[in-house]
């Protein structure tokens, strides 16, 4: 069955919401309205205004309190409305979320998975279409997901829902309505395995939520040039599972990564810093990374110049040829 | 509670200097003291308001603009307050206020470009004394405090007005605003549009409170409240705000109650979550009918006068659509040129390679 | 105003139980109703209090803690409000709430340990229902609004009270908490303990408000005055507040009106900022002082009873003293064991380091 | 004459108040206590309590109102008080204060410097010693500076106020007593400009601010191994002056960047994924990165385990000779 990303993400609310009695669902619009991408659709008709309900508009609100619902046995699943405004919460995910079962050792769990769509793509006006991961992802204790399938969508929500971690779910909000043939329930590998999307010979396109597409099709069109390239969905950003992207380097010897935030400090760093270690005898030619400019996202009109594209991963393959 | 301090809490009902049929409420405290000329002025920046408003919802169906927030419903408290503003006075609004903008002269065409995404603001905030419109939720009033706290440091006697929703009165940014503002006496005017809803959000469900303008003893600043569908009260309410800020007695938060009557932006669907009732009460409180029965009433308006005001916002609707159809995109360039002040190289690889790619494009076409 | 909303107000003066000379006030609004063994407790507790909070005092000096925050001067507030508390309530702290602690049982070594920098925290918090010492301030009072917010939920009759102070109710967590406790009926108890200063910034400072407690109505929560400084009045107002919080009636702000005699903290120099006559004002109005007169006046309290609490006390710091004094440091394997839940690898190669790096180091030595 | 970081800074805020009476500075207890680390002592005497105020407690609004003061053309000097309590105004920074110039297309200025005290090894309590840069030069829009020696205090300090960019100025607050002798006004390179704090042939130790200390004392200890490193203070770390370091590590072949942040997507991964694409050819063995570890910053008495040294950075350089 053609299922898309957000139907996905709203059968794993469902599932999981009877599951377990203890989730909630909580946030702007997310109860009466379904929310804005309506991925909470129907889960407030379901399980009551107890179980999914609208908060205030204050984020900083919704993780503090999610906070203390957890510390009272419950499973938050609060919902931040956009990526550029989980930015009022960055104290309280920063300084606690993350900390707090380090800080207790152990004692108190934050169970609460953060869902927030995020990056560019869909000609929004601004604090839209940001890809605010590396501040998740540099922040120790967090836990930070992103699907690019629907079936992952479905599977990773619940295995981050099911996490006794505190995870920040990021859902590509341009690939929503991207459909794909899958039965649900979908069992999916965890989270923390990077998966190969495509197998190939030439390089390897590493990418995540969505960018996997953008890599996909510089696949497809690397086949015209004679190139094969191998994808690898990162899906989990923290922790990163580098086996896999330096067992794919360590064959192809070539390696470009391809997100849609800022190159600096984008997780391109990382994961150029990580492999010009680990397949330090294997590279060809650096790692390059295919990324947003180190500039604000840029207003609808001009994303296209702005994001990531197939060609420009193609650009990048090249120039590996250039060393 | 002594004397004074009653005084910050507001009275029990919404000023309102007109009633809903748009005969007046003659209140001896509040004195209407317009000439005609203004009555009429405000009358035409409502229907100016009302017709862009509607031209730019058509540009959004027709793939125009990316999206867009309406105010129908809303030109009174915003035509009203902004009127009260000397020219000399700044304005920092949120996303919503065409209406406050046309009094304030800013070209609409500029607002719709950032609704557009060809740029993310284009007019000049400095030379328009208008802030630029800000998304983040009540992180506007923080900068219009600022601002405010600066004239005052100045020793001029600029007034700042600051817009915000109901929902903006949730976040912790209002309540800092608010904070620095009372106690730095700042020359501010809080203008909380209450239109009731936050997307589909009730405000029933933003506060507890008796009332938003409940909120302003929390910080010595005096709440008020006004009808935000009669732009007479809006405007008078504000007025008496503006002086108070201007005589150096510092900040006001003012609640207009008022309804949006439009979905949230073009992108929402209100039928998930109000009833066709409600707005058809709603619409009943037009804004705009109330003040002409008035003006009608007083003489200060015809059919003539109707029609050719009609006429004028037909024709600013009509320059800004064809202003914004199919106008061309902005200048890639300028994604480079304005990250910072003071250039910094950094960003010349990329702007190269843009350059590059873009001249490979064109070649190519 | 409707009545109803005046009754969120405060009225003008803090409730007051015992005068500053220790004879009860006789408020029949406010009956004492504890027995002598209780009255006796709120006694002790305070005293141990004290004793405990100047041993800390010490250890910092002599470099056992790295810093502390002393409670001189607002034991009465913290003890009274404690007591108010059931076994089965939940108290979050900031970081001052020594007095608190003790009423609750917690061992004050696993606090010291906390500002030792043996752990971060020490005690279990599920255990003792008391959360951890919270450092950026005000951001407790949203895990207390949340927690409350969950225990409503489960249909529990807990009420949760959440300690902060004069300056954390300029946060804009402060005021998200009390939006989302008025909107949805949360059953917590928000006290502030004016202790006049936020560091050495004063009260006045903070807000343009006539009282703090005149920021409860802009919630819908009523707000409530009381003399932080009398343990009695301290009690009342707060078991006030857990009853109407128990019925189901919602949330309610407390101002304790107190004052901080110590520095901030043990690395602050207070004499930059406020007199030695200011001081010594304060001095004068001391809780322990008041109430034992209070009790003495009713026979509760003797010299002999004063010297064994005195001793009990006593004991209590020197117990502190000794599990503080050049307690070994903490284990750490343990910057590793705690950080996620479930085990992440991605720590395994940075153990591996550390463990090898600390055999190399006590091979050396 | 013998002058501290803490004096350095102190007089540079004396005399840019002095030099500019649009010149502001304000925060918390930085007026009559003269901050809690008393770099505004004797400001608010001086200049009066227009120009140098305490706020409430709201760090928010800190920032938020000094982008309003800044339209006002004030030139706004806001103090954080320590790195952890920047976070309650993440969003202001981040979506505003970074923002601004770029939204308004130039027209609007916010010559705002936000001076935050950061870093660890003082003994502190928790959220007292984080090292968030990481965070900031991600964030296009912001420029990042951080000094390690009075003369730089001096000058960059007055060099991010006198910018019309915004400027996070980290202060290495461990370093705050450190004394050189120097003669205030110093002049100093601007600071978009890395500087050779020490020649050497064998490594290249980058550092920055608390950690160019240890990169020294690194250097110390390796003349008795026979090694000759190179030090480089980065500075700026937005933007990043790579040129400098990558024509050291041409030379060196080796680079070794030390910094107190976690690893992951810390200032090395950019410095490393730069390096190993500009210096691809010279790299003997990978750019190493010795850094806190990716877990939260460790209780006080703990943090010497936590906290890069010199022997860690000496381990590092001792690693990249076996490749
Ligand atoms: C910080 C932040 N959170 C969430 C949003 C998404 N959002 C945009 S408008 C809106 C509702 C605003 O309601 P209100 O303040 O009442 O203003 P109105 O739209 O009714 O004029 C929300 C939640 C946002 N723009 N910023
Ligand atoms: C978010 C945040 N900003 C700043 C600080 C630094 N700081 C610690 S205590 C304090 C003053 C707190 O004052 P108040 O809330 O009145 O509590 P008190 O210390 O008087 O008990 C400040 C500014 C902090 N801990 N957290
Ligand atoms: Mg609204
Ligand atoms: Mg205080």
């Amino acid at each position: 069955m053609a299922v898309s990303i957000a139907q996905a993400l709203n059968q794993a609310l469902l599932d999981v919401m009877e599951d377990d009695p203890r989730v909630l669902v909580f946030g702007e619009d997310v109860g009466r309205l379904g929310g804005v991408f309506r991925i909470t659709d129907g889960l407030q008709q379901k399980f009551g205004t107890d179980r999914c309900f609208d908060t205030p508009l204050a984020e900083s609100g919704i993780v503090g309190t999610a906070i203390g619902l957890a510390m009272a046995g419950w499973r938050p699943v609060p919902e931040i409305q956009f990526d550029g405004f989980a930015f009022p919460a960055f104290e309280q995910i920063v300084s606690h979320l993350a900390k707090f079962t380090n800080r207790s050792r152990g004692t108190v769990r934050v169970p609460v998975t953060l869902r927030i769509p995020y990056g560019g793509g869909i000609g929004a006006i601004e604090h839209h279409s940001e890809s605010p991961e590396a501040y998740w992802v540099h922040t120790p204790g967090l836990r930070v997901m992103t699907p690019s399938t629907p079936a992952d969508a479905y599977g990773m929500l619940r295995e981050a829902i099911v996490s006794d971690d505190p995870v920040i779910f990021l859902e590509p909000k341009r690939r929503y309505w991207s459909k794909s043939d899958v039965v649900l329930p979908a069992s999916t590998p965890p989270a923390s395995r990077a998966l190969v999307r495509r197998e190939g010979r030439t390089a390897t396109v590493i990418a995540y939520g969505p960018t996997v597409r953008i890599a996909l099709d510089a696949a497809d069109a690397a086949a015209a040039r004679g190139w094969s390239l191998e994808v690898i969905d990162l899906r989990s950003l923290a922790p990163l599972d580098l086996d896999t992207v330096a067992a794919s380097v360590e064959r192809t010897g070539r390696a470009i990564v391809v997100h849609e935030a800022p190159r600096t400090l984008g997780i391109g760093a990382e994961v150029a810093a990580r492999l010009q270690e680990a397949t330090f005898y294997s590279l060809e030619a650096p790692v390059q990374r295919v990324t947003g400019f180190d500039t604000p996202y840029p207003p609808a009109r001009l994303e296209g110049f702005w994001l990531p594209d197939a060609e420009r991963v193609l650009d990048a393959v090249a120039h590996t040829f250039t060393y | 509670m002594s004397v004074d301090h009653q005084q910050l809490l507001p009275p029990e009902d919404p000023v309102q200097l007109l009633r809903e049929d748009g005969t007046p409420v003659d209140d001896p405290a509040w004195p209407i003291d317009l000439t005609d000329d203004e009555l009429q002025q405000l009358h035409r920046w409502m229907v100016i308001t009302r017709a862009v408003d509607r031209e730019a919802i058509n540009l959004q169906r027709q793939g125009q603009l990316a999206v867009y927030a309406s105010c129908l419903g809303q030109e009174a408290a915003q035509v009203g307050s902004a009127a009260a503003m000397a020219a000399t006075d700044w304005v920092f609004p949120s996303y919503r206020e065409l209406g406050a903008a046309t009094v304030r002269g800013i070209d609409p065409i500029s607002l719709m470009h950032m609704y557009r995404g060809t740029w993310l603001a284009d007019h000049d905030p400095l030379a328009t004394r208008f802030g630029m419109l800000t998304i983040p939720i009540a992180t506007q009033t923080l900068h219009a405090t600022g601002f405010a706290m600066g004239t005052k440091l100045d020793g001029e006697s600029t007034v700042t007005i600051v817009y915000l929703g109901d929902g903006a009165t949730s976040e912790g940014d209002t309540h800092e605003a608010l904070t620095f503002a009372g106690v730095f006496g700042a020359p501010i005017v809080f203008f909380v549009q209450n239109n009731q809803y936050a997307i589909s959000v009730p405000v029933s469900r933003q506060t507890a409170a008796p009332t938003i303008a409940h909120k302003g003893i929390g910080y010595g600043i005096p709440g008020r409240r006004c009808d935000g569908n009669d732009v007479l009260a809006s405007f008078a309410v504000t007025l008496d705000a503006v002086e108070r800020a201007r005589r150096g007695d510092g900040p006001t938060l003012i609640e207009a109650v008022t309804y949006r009557r439009e979905a949230h932006t073009t992108s929402d669907d209100a039928g998930r979550y109000r009833s066709d009732d409600e707005l058809a009460d709603a619409e009943r409180r037009d804004p705009i009918e109330r003040f002409s029965r008035y003006l009608r009433d007083r003489g200060l308006l015809d059919d003539a006068r109707d029609a050719a005001v009609a006429t004028e916002a037909a024709d600013a609707a009509a320059e800004v659509r064809s202003a914004i159809y199919d106008a061309p995109h902005g200048d890639p360039e300028e994604l480079f040129a304005h990250v910072y002040a003071q250039e910094v190289h950094a960003l010349d690889e990329d702007r190269a390679r843009l350059r590059q790619r873009i001249a490979a494009t064109q070649e190519r076409s």
